[in-house]
């Protein structure tokens, strides 16, 4: 047993277990620090095979961002978690069926008898000279270029999306809108010119007469 | 020439479109002047072309004008094939048509009274009535000028149009805008044989052009088609064709439309309804005589057609009291005579008979139409009378034209309807007897509505109230000149033209013979052989019993009318009482009116709603349309609950269906 | 020597778990969230393990891609629960049934 | 050789018109009004140089534009017109001018949008028309379908939403058809050319499937009996342009498509399934006559009265197998084809011009009843003269173009068989009873009641219309010479096409029609 296949089955038995542990913990904010855990494993599972980059690109985008927006959401809204895990064990049967049904399926296909060694043989490693980042950014600057713009746009489309779904206007809270100042016009929007009742001189003896109706009337 | 007869053609239609388009600018002077104007200068060119025919041995004119068009191999073309036949047709037409422009001046002077006060459409109705006449005269020349087919059903059918548009000329009116549908719709049932017999023609002689169609006549002769069992083609197309004739020429059953037309002006009553359109499948059969001379069964047909016509609705002119249906039944009469001339072979009589009756019989409208106006549209002949020391211009042509239309001696009538007469007579076609007899009591029956008209109108005493009486006067002269103008032909164009028509074949000019008789079918032949002049012709005619029959007529129209009714003026309610059941009959007008309106006009109507209201509302709409519609809904009524809204439901349908497939595609 | 067979494997049992984790936290929206990063995590490994073995770099520039859409539906994602929470003050999948039929 | 890709221009002109209309919005309606009128009358313009350019002395394909579109599955942007598409598309760009015109005032709410749907609506049509490649044919075929859907939609009456989805599904269930039909025959070709499947060797069986999922389409479309019930309920919902252009235009599509796919496509099935598209149309001119008859809502007659004309479009383009079948048969075939064209044509400006006369109506007095107006002439009457005249032509009066094709299709018809002929010829009587007992009901009379009184005439606008299309009607009846000829070579080269049997050779006991003699030597392209 080799020293990578020593480091495959830890990194491997590292992320299933994280994975076993992402589905069933109670708590979610446990859930996503194992959830972390199992990319931080199936980078190194990618560096070993030889994706330095997008392993690299899945610990710090992934882990650094993804997920702790994943962090963040759990732990800014207040969930009530024993509502959440009700009927956990009566589905645990139909769940289990339906997995290693699968299971079961997957292996048959995915099994060594079809993508064993002998089918895919283990290819040369690269020299040290190779530069993954460096192959992955020739191809997609150049062929991938439309695609790779096309991300760009997609990222920008979630971000705004993103930002237009979670915004909102506070009526208590007070601010500019630059926009408004910029339209104001001449005129109406400057001034407004209100119409006051006139306080005549003969406001005392008309009140005067008030009163004395008032009193007339008492 | 072909100028000339372009514009004898469309100098109306301009007329009529200026004066149509543009009446409210030129106001009614204008329309009358330059309807007139067309009129006149097509007539006047008419006139020119006939004498060149007569006296210059014009040739005979067959040209296209352009192609419609050209579809298969056949070419539809707009052209004229001008004649002696056309001559004496186009003649006819636009001086009759000339007449009634004239008259109309007097006649319509007045029509705003016609029309609601509100109505916008009165005010230039003046205008749009000679536009009408005009456009009519248009069409009708079209129809006689046709070298082809397709042509001649342009005019055919823009007449019907022209006297649609002009029977519902009131159309405030309701039995007015009855009539003019119902003249319309049985017109197009006549049609509707008529397009199909076109459709005959160009199916087997592959060309519409007459001159081709007759040239090759012959060799169809004993073209068997196989319908009704196997019938010659050449019946099968005269039939067709003759249908046609039956409505536009109002044969039974389709002279239904005729007595109800009257609802129009009388001016069109005269020119359309008497003179000339209604002859039109007379003038049609005549051109069509080479066609017509191969099918005896189609001769027997229009023969037993004709006669038919001729005595039954003559018989119901008997009882009519309004002074137009008495004439417009004279009219039906008159043309159950020329259609059985054609049935028996003697175009020349039967187109002879039509020239003179275009004259005599717009007389008489124009006649009755002088009478309406000084009696201020009031058509009731009961209420008449004595009208002759008011109206003498008007009572003498009347008399005039009555006597040209019960055939009396040396008069229009006398020679053509003798002629047809002894022509019926000599033919040994099938129905040659029915019809000799049918036409002999015809005489007598013509001579008695004629008079009974005559007398009830003209002589007796004033029957109407004191105000109409007050301002009975002669007409103005708008509208005596028309009918002194047209009581001259009624008088002397038998004398003038028998011998032509009759006698020595005028219509043929070089080889070209439009009216093509059969040697077994030539009917007329006694009558050449025995020609000894008019006064000959004449002198035979009283020895003959159609003439004692027409005296008789005339003599106890006499006695009952002028004798017995001065003395005792409910003597007409009491014959009609006497006739009885007859009378009944007559009235009801044989009951075809009634019929067609019960079973044509409300079965179709009860047909029409039979099928909207199952076909397509409960069958189709409802069954399959909005049926499945409705299943669709029931089924979404059970289905609808698998939406639980619930997103892991969803999520685990998905799962449960990915695992499906895999299994398919695994194990598989 | 790991096989490509070691890799796939993995991968599957990764999606297994994560399907399992549908079914068992089938009320908790953020979990499902989660359990569709795994999916991804998941097919993402597919495709790198195939890209390794087979010499050919797209699997890893599709893998880059994934990447980026799954950073944008988690962050629309998320988004769409916050919105989901500030208006019903719940983010229990049962609450969720305005499309029932 | 480079040519000036006039239908191209033909096509996106009016939609990019549209565009730009859609845009320009409601501020200034004037000037989106102008500017779509602009647009329309430009399109028009362009429209007659395919007329002028044409060359009628031959049958092929003309003005052709071929560029690969989705090459993948040899999907082209393939257009080209022939005598038989060709003025179909001039009258398309005819027509829509009036709608135009007709909706200036009327349309008050969003009318920018409303004469911006038209715009894109024409040059769809005209893609219809000249479109070639099936894909691309079947593309504007359904998109057709979505300016439609709102132009009844937003600016129909009080049951639009029933009409619509009536009219959409209608129709989608008979394209989806058409769409597997076209797909098969992909298989077959090898690519979607119209014109390569017109020299598609197929048996018996694939064309008469063929036939049907082609007949279902455009049965559907023309209408044919018994699917045609949507259109009564569509016209009556839809805004007058709406009813002009689906009565003028749309309606017409259908009978194209026979003229371009059933017949050259599936002869053999054509042949030995003639008689039941003669029976449909003689039940549609016959029943759905006697059906106009009694309708009480003047949309509803009109619509009704399509139908039955439409009928004999029909007829005429199936009589020709009868003639064929028959040795001794001098011709008429092309008559009836022709005659089907023609009365297409006529249609559309004749009962173009009956919906405005009806969309006059009901701008002033808002109903459609007949039996709310009578003495309508009293108060309008250059109006009155317009609908009688229309009404005239719509009865086939000779003179008017309505007698023109119906004509040339009763001569070909009587050629196939008497008893049809004779079954056809009843439209004389019931279409004159049906329009003119309208026009007696509603033109003639006396003045019915105050809202008839209070009646205007006509203003310049709807006189410009109406007249325009009257001298169209009075011209085409006048001389109809100048379309035949357009269309003859094309119709002469369809006709030697469709009686050839295509059947492949294992079949060729099966054919009826003359066995080509040399090995698919089917006559060129139509």
């Amino acid at each position: 047993m080799g020293f990578e296949k020593f480091l495959f089955y830890v990194f491997a038995a590292i992320t299933l277990y994280s994975s076993g542990m992402v589905i069933t913990r109670r708590n979610p904010v446990h859930a996503v620090l194992y959830l972390v855990l199992a990319f931080i494993s199936s980078a190194a599972l990618w560096i070993l095979l030889e994706a330095e980059f997008l392993g690299i690109v899945l610990v710090l985008v992934y882990v650094g961002a993804v997920m702790v927006l994943f962090l963040f959401v759990v732990m800014m809204l207040d969930i009530e978690i024993d509502a959440l895990r009700a009927g956990f064990i009566r589905y645990l049967p139909l769940g289990a069926v339906i997995a290693v049904v699968l299971a079961l399926e997957i292996f048959l296909v995915v099994g060594p008898g079809h993508f064993g060694l002998q089918h895919f043989p283990k290819p040369p490693p690269v020299g040290s000279e190779f530069s993954n980042t460096e192959a992955l950014g020739l191809l997609l600057y150049t062929v991938y270029v439309y695609p790779f713009e096309i991300a760009a746009v997609i990222l920008l489309v979630a971000i705004i999306a993103a930002i237009r779904l979670t915004l909102r206007h506070r009526p208590v809270s007070k601010y500019l809108d630059p926009a408004a100042q910029v339209r104001v016009k001449k005129g109406p929007d400057r001034i407004r010119i209100v119409q006051m009742p006139t306080e005549g001189v003969a406001g005392p003896t008309a009140s005067a007469g008030a009163g004395a109706k008032q009193e007339s009337t008492e | 020439m072909e100028k000339v007869y372009l514009t004898i053609v469309l100098a109306p239609l301009i007329g009529a479109i200026i004066a149509g388009f543009f009446g409210g600018r030129i106001g009614r002077q204008g329309a009358h002047w330059v309807t007139i104007a067309g009129v006149g200068l097509s007539t006047a060119l008419s006139f020119m072309v006939l004498a060149r025919f007569i006296w210059d041995d014009e040739p005979v004119f067959n040209q296209a004008v352009y192609t419609w068009l050209i579809s298969d191999g056949i070419r539809f073309e707009i052209g004229f094939l001008v004649d002696r036949l056309t001559a004496v047709m186009i003649a006819t037409v636009t001086f009759v048509s000339l007449m009634v422009h004239i008259y109309t001046i007097g006649y319509m002077a007045d029509d705003e009274e016609n029309w609601p006060k509100d109505s916008r459409c009165g005010t230039n109705s003046y205008q749009r009535f000679f536009s009408y006449i005009s456009l009519f005269t248009f069409s009708m020349l079209m129809l006689v000028m046709a070298n082809n087919f397709m042509q001649l059903f342009f005019g055919w059918e823009a007449v019907g149009l022209v006297s649609y548009l002009l029977i519902g000329f009131w159309s405030t009116r309701e039995t007015a805008i009855f009539a003019n549908l119902k003249a319309f719709l049985v017109n197009r049932v006549g049609d509707f044989g008529f397009v199909l017999g076109i459709a005959a023609v160009a199916m087997y002689f592959n060309s519409l052009d007459y001159v081709e169609v007759f040239a090759a006549a012959s060799e169809h002769a004993d073209t068997q088609v196989a319908l009704f069992g196997g019938v010659s083609l050449m019946t099968l197309i005269c039939i067709l064709l003759f249908i046609g004739a039956m409505g536009k020429s109002a044969q039974v059953p389709l002279h239904v439309w005729l007595p109800d037309s009257m609802e129009g002006p009388t001016p069109i009553s005269a020119l359309i309804h008497a003179a000339t359109m209604v002859t039109a499948g007379v003038f049609m059969v005549t051109r069509m005589s080479p066609l017509y001379e191969l099918s005896e069964t189609a001769l027997s047909f229009i023969l037993i057609i004709g006669a038919t016509t001729a005595l039954f609705m003559g018989l119901v002119g008997l009882v009519q009291n309004d002074i137009k249906r008495v004439v417009a039944y004279s009219t039906l009469s008159q043309l159950g005579y020329m259609v059985t001339a054609l049935g028996a072979s003697a175009y020349a009589a039967g187109m002879f008979h039509l020239m003179t009756h275009a004259f005599f019989k717009a007389l008489l409208f124009l006649a009755a139409g002088s009478v309406i106006m000084a009696m201020h549209h009031r058509q009731d002949i009961r209420d008449m009378g004595g009208l002759r020391h008011y109206m003498p211009i008007t009572w003498i042509t009347a008399l005039i034209g009555s006597l040209a239309l019960i055939g009396f001696p040396a008069f229009s009538g006398f020679f053509s309807k003798d002629a047809i007469i002894e022509a019926v007579g000599h033919s040994t076609i099938y129905g040659s007897g029915y019809a000799s007899l049918l036409l002999t009591l015809g005489v007598f029956v013509t001579a008695l509505y004629s008079f009974r008209m005559y007398f009830l109108v003209f002589h007796g005493q004033p029957r109407m109230d004191a105000h109409t009486r007050e301002h009975l006067h002669e007409t103005s002269w708008v509208v005596t000149i028309p009918l002194i103008l047209l009581a001259i032909p009624s008088v002397v164009i038998g004398w003038m033209v028998v011998e032509p028509f009759l006698v020595s074949n005028w219509f043929a000019s070089g080889d070209w013979n439009p009216i093509v008789v059969a040697p077994d079918h030539d009917t007329l032949l006694p009558i050449r052989e025995d020609w000894h002049g008019q006064w000959a012709f004449v002198q035979h005619g009283l020895t003959m019993p159609p003439f004692f029959l027409a005296m008789s007529g005339l003599g106890l129209a006499a006695a009952l009318w002028w004798y017995l009714f001065a003395r005792n003026p409910r003597i007409d309610e009491q014959l009609q009482a006497m006739g009885g059941p007859l009378t009944k009959i007559l009235e009801a007008k044989y009951g075809f009116d009634t019929f067609n309106q019960k079973v044509f006009a409300g079965g179709g109507r009860k047909l029409g709603t039979f099928l909207w209201n199952t076909g397509d509302r409960t069958l189709i709409d409802g069954g399959m349309v909005n049926g499945s519609a409705h299943r669709v809904a029931w089924l979404a009524q059970y289905a609808r609950h698998l939406q639980t809204g619930y997103l892991y439901h969803y999520a685990i349908a998905m799962i449960v269906g990915l695992v499906g497939l895999l299994t398919f595609f695994v194990v598989l | 020597m790991i096989a490509l067979s070691d890799y796939l494997i993995l991968a599957a049992m990764i999606f297994i778990l994560a399907v399992a984790g549908i079914f068992l936290n089938r009320k908790n929206l953020i979990l499902i969230l989660m359990c569709i990063e795994l999916m991804l995590l998941a097919v993402n490994m597919n495709f790198v393990a195939f890209s390794h073995f087979l010499g050919d770099m797209t699997g890893q520039v599709f893998v880059f891609f994934i990447l980026t859409v799954a950073a944008a539906e988690a962050a629309i994602g998320l988004a769409i629960l916050v919105v989901l929470f500030r208006n019903r003050r719940t983010i229990k999948v049962e609450d969720l049934n305005s499309l029932k039929g | 050789m480079y040519q000036f890709p006039l239908l191209t221009l033909l096509i996106w002109l009016p939609i990019i018109g549209g565009i730009v209309v859609l845009a320009s919005g409601d501020r200034a309606t004037d000037i989106s009004k102008w500017t779509a009128l602009g647009f329309a009358v430009f399109t028009f313009l362009i429209s007659l140089g395919l007329w002028t350019g044409f060359d009628t002395t031959s049958a092929e394909m003309q003005f052709v534009e071929r560029s690969a579109w989705i090459p993948t599955f040899n999907v082209e942007y393939f257009l080209g017109v022939d005598g038989i598409s060709m003025p179909l598309i001039i009258l398309t760009t005819f027509i829509t001018i009036f709608v135009i015109i007709a909706g200036w005032e009327v349309i008050t709410y969003r009318p920018s949008h409303y004469m911006a749907a038209f715009l894109v609506m024409e040059g769809i049509m005209i893609g219809v028309f000249s479109a070639l490649d099936a894909i691309l044919f079947y593309v504007f075929w359904e998109a057709m379908l979505i300016p439609m859907f709102l132009i009844i939609g937003v600016w129909g009456g009080p049951n639009r939403v029933y009409a619509t989805i009536k009219f959409f599904l209608y129709t989608f269930f008979g394209s989806v058809f058409m769409l597997v039909a076209l797909i098969y025959m992909y298989f077959q070709a090898g690519s979607f050319s119209i014109l390569d499947f017109h020299t598609l060797q197929l048996g018996m069986t694939a064309q008469i499937l063929i036939f049907i999922a082609f007949l279902l389409a455009f049965a559907v479309k023309v209408p044919m009996f018994p699917v045609h019930t949507w259109l009564p309920d569509a016209h009556v919902e839809a805004p007058t342009g709406g009813s002009v252009i689906l009565a003028a235009i749309m309606l017409k599509i259908g009978g194209y498509g026979f003229l371009r796919f059933s017949l050259p496509i599936a002869p053999d099935a054509s042949d030995s399934l003639d008689w039941l598209i003669i029976t449909l149309s003689l039940i549609a001119i016959i029943y759905i006559g006697f059906v106009a008859l009694v309708q009480q809502d003047l949309k509803k007659l009109i619509a009704y009265s399509s139908i039955a004309h439409m009928g004999f479009v029909t007829l005429g383009f199936f009589i020709i197998f009868t003639i064929l079948r028959d040795p001794s048969a001098t011709g008429g075939a092309v008559m009836g084809i022709e005659g089907g064209m023609v009365q297409m044509i006529s249609h559309g400006f004749i009962s173009g011009a009956l919906f405005l006369c009806v969309g006059v109506l009901y701008d002033r007095v808002h109903s459609r009843e007949i039996a709310v107006y009578g003495g309508v002439i009293n108060t309008m009457p250059w109006f009155g003269a317009f609908v009688v005249f229309f009404a005239m032509a719509n009865a086939g009066l000779p003179g008017t173009s309505g007698f023109v094709g119906e004509f040339m299709v009763i001569l070909a018809t009587f050629r196939a068989d008497f008893w049809w002929a004779l079954l056809a010829a009843t439209t004389l009587i019931l279409a004159a009873a049906f329009s003119l007992w309208m026009v007696k009901r509603v033109i003639f009379g006396e003045v019915k009641n105050e809202k008839v009184a209070a009646l205007q005439d006509l203003n310049r606008r709807e006189a410009f219309n109406l007249g325009v299309l009257a001298t169209a009607v009075l011209i085409l009846g006048i001389w109809p010479a100048p379309l035949i000829d357009v269309m003859h070579a094309t119709v002469e080269n369809l006709v030697a096409h469709v009686s050839l049997c295509k059947l492949p050779a294992a079949e060729a006991a099966q054919c009826i029609l003359a066995v080509p003699t040399a090995d698919l030597g089917l006559a060129g392209q139509p």
